[in-house]
């Protein structure tokens, strides 16, 4: 009942999105789009997803998506034609995926391949093979290690992609070299020390003080996420947005240059890549000592223990991956 | 009870969803977005209670924690960006008999 | 006994927010302009989250549950302000005016 | 260094409250994350004499707590009765207070408690000058009566 709620709402918003022309608007409207669904997320018993998405969509989506606005002139480019092409291609793409739905078991069907092959052994024999409550945890870094290896990967390709693009960037316009039309509608980057995202918020008095007493919490929260992955719903992906969330919080009320003292761009690069390092480390690790790549149960002599200890190490490596690449990105956009 | 409260939960959002999308100003979009961020951590915590499973807190807590970081980002828009960027629709509304 | 007691007093907090969280959103459709909004978000976020977590505390008993329940509530009243306050001091950065003075006769809903 | 301390003590009673958990292993993964945090923290030159929340949550403070929630259910009431009262008796009204604390602690505080009792809203504070957006000017006068800025003071004095 709640969820079918949730979901006309996400289409009435959906809908919205497409229609307004307003991109600070449009950009409001994803913010709630993001919270309807990390609602709907858990009444669908999806909770660790649900997590993913209030960590995201609660703060960082939201400045990550102004920065791009303040790079743009903000203003949407009028449409030149009707997308008849698109419209074709979206139509069609859709209309075969509702077609390959028609085949799916239904929602929570018992006699679905899935419930009964997959699921029952992790549900049945997780808690003795890995020996970690939250299953979702055991299936995310212990049985689909490999998946999420990718997945950090993924994550350092995205980061490399936007610090290639948002740097080659700069270096070929220094400012005057934009395209004239547009170029009494950039943003002021007054000086090009520091953007709009980057200055610093010191005169908002109580903005100041109270960022002041939250980040220390924020970051702490966001550790606790980290270690607590194993026995609830949390893990590396939620704690590094969080703690990149405390950290930005920090950044967008001290200025960037403030948060750069704290940690530089530099180190915050080589952190991205660190994290990953560590994960793909455990696997050769493992590997080295006998046995197969990222099956932690041989670095102890207990494999409970062993497995225990490789998921709490690669989950560290997906929090400082997440984490630094998120920093780095808000460092990115508010030059 | 939690099925009266959540139902109430449900309304309420509804109708600040109106007020997302009726605007007339950008702020009070935004304010009806963070209106619904309160609601968010409302209808986990209910939801939680209501399938016994309390461990949504955690959920509901980083809302409690973090949501206003993405309005402090718009105040800084608002004072750094570009002036008159996202204004028009202010006027709009102020032209307005 | 008191355990009847106890029931009716967080279902009496549950229905209490809940009707908090309405008539806030009622407001937020009513109310002329958006520095007056602002006092019915406020409504939502004190009284109608408040009354619905103090109600959900009583229900958990002394549990880790209602702790967390206290901690949501104490960074709520740290946060919600804060965010209140910033969206003010965005909305007269850009500009807008506040409408003063009665608002009887001008008092349709702003759609 | 008693600001970092107390700072790192108080994470460390959060961590507990949350994990719930008092498991060797996960304590000890406290310590280093508390640890960290102040570490950041002191870093980012966050701790320092402003840094008290253990006196404003233990201090006097708990004194100042249970009126200003009273006064939060009772502005509630009001705009509430308000908001359904079907010809909308409101009167918006600005002006500017004046807070009488010393420490910026202490205006942020009597800043936020304004703009969290409803009717009232803390839109700017300048020096020690507060701009207030309230609802109606019954909630303006009352604001302007003084006695919410002589509570946090006085909660300042004994911190």
């Amino acid at each position: 009942m709640i969820d079918i709620v949730l979901l006309s709402f996400l289409a009435v918003i959906a809908l919205a999105i497409v229609r307004l022309r307003d991109l600070f608007a449009v950009v409001m409207l994803t913010g709630f789009y993001s919270l309807l669904s990390a609602a709907l997320f858990v009444v669908l018993d999806a909770v660790d997803v649900a997590f993913t998405e209030a960590a995201v969509g609660a703060g960082i989506a939201t400045i990550l998506m102004l920065g791009t606005l303040g790079r743009i002139a903000g203003e949407p480019r009028e449409h030149r034609e009707r997308p008849w092409l698109p419209m074709l291609v979206v139509l069609i793409t859709g209309g075969a995926l509702l077609y390959g739905t028609l085949d799916m078991p239904h929602y929570g069907d018992p006699n679905a391949p899935v419930n009964l092959h997959v699921v029952p052994r992790y549900i049945e024999d997780s808690l003795a093979e890995i020996g970690v409550p939250n299953i979702v945890t055991s299936v995310l870094a212990s049985y689909r290690g490999y998946d999420t290896l990718g997945e950090t990967t993924v994550i350092l390709t995205a980061a490399i992609g936007v610090m290639g693009l948002l740097q080659g960037r700069r270096r070929k316009t220094p400012g005057s070299k934009a395209p004239p039309a547009s170029s009494n509608k950039r943003p002021r980057r007054a000086s090009g020390v520091t953007g709009m995202l980057g200055n610093t918020m010191q005169h908002h008095l109580i903005l100041h003080v109270i960022a002041k007493l939250l980040v220390p919490f924020i970051l702490l929260f966001a550790l606790y996420v980290q270690f607590h992955g194993d026995f609830g719903p949390g893990g590396g992906f939620q704690a590094g947005v969080i703690f990149a969330a405390g950290f930005i919080l920090y950044g967008l009320i001290f200025g960037v240059n403030d948060a750069g003292l704290v940690a530089s761009p530099a180190t915050v690069r080589l952190l991205i890549a660190a994290g990953l390092l560590l994960y793909a480390g455990v696997g050769v690790a493992t590997m080295l000592l006998g046995g197969q790549f990222l099956d932690y149960s041989v670095l102890s002599t207990e494999p409970i223990k062993g497995q225990h200890l490789g998921i709490m190490l690669i989950e560290f490596g997906v929090g400082t991956t997440v984490a630094a690449t998120m920093v780095r990105l808000f460092y990115l956009f508010s030059r | 009870m939690f099925i009266a409260a959540a139902a109430a939960i449900l309304v309420a959002m509804a109708l600040a969803m109106i007020r997302v999308l009726l605007g007339p100003t950008v702020y009070d979009r935004i304010l009806a977005v963070n209106v619904l961020g309160t609601k968010t951590v409302l209808i986990i915590s209910v939801f939680g209670f209501l399938t016994e499973r309390p461990d949504f807190l955690d959920i509901a807590l980083v809302y409690a924690l973090i949501n206003f970081i993405g309005t402090i980002a718009i105040l800084k828009f608002f004072e750094y960006g570009e002036a008159g960027f996202s204004n028009p629709e202010v006027t709009r509304d102020e032209e307005r008999p | 006994m008191i355990e009847l007691i106890w029931n009716a007093l967080s279902w009496t907090l549950l229905l209490t927010g809940g009707f908090c969280l309405l008539v806030g959103g009622i407001g937020l459709l009513r109310l002329p302009d958006f520095f007056t909004r602002v006092h019915a978000a406020g409504v939502t976020d004190t009284m109608g989250a408040g009354a619905i977590l103090v109600g959900l505390m009583l229900q958990a008993g002394l549990t880790q549950a209602s702790i967390k329940l206290v901690l949501i509530i104490l960074f709520m009243l740290f946060t919600s302000p804060t965010a209140s306050h910033a969206l003010a001091q965005a909305a007269l950065h850009g500009g807008l005016k506040p409408r003063l003075g009665e608002q009887r006769e001008d008092s349709r809903s702003n759609t | 260094m008693t600001h970092a301390l107390s700072l790192g003590f108080v994470l460390f009673a959060l961590w507990c409250v949350l994990s719930g958990y008092l498991r060797p292993m996960l304590l000890g993964l406290g310590l280093l994350s508390c640890a960290f945090v102040v570490f950041i923290a002191l870093r980012m030159d966050l701790v320092d004499r402003e840094w008290r929340p253990i006196h404003l949550l233990f201090g006097r403070v708990l004194g100042y707590w249970p009126w200003l929630m009273l006064q939060i259910v009772w502005s509630n009431v009001d705009v509430v009765r308000r908001i359904l009262d079907p010809r909308l008796p409101i009167s918006p009204t600005l002006i500017w207070v004046k807070a009488s604390q010393h420490t910026d602690i202490g205006r942020v505080t009597y800043a936020n408690s304004i703009t969290i009792t409803p009717g009232t809203l803390a839109m700017k504070l300048q020096g020690d000058q507060i701009l207030v957006h309230a609802l109606t000017r019954e909630g303006a006068e009352a604001l302007a009566g003084g006695e919410m800025d002589r509570r946090v003071t006085l909660l300042e004095k004994h911190s």
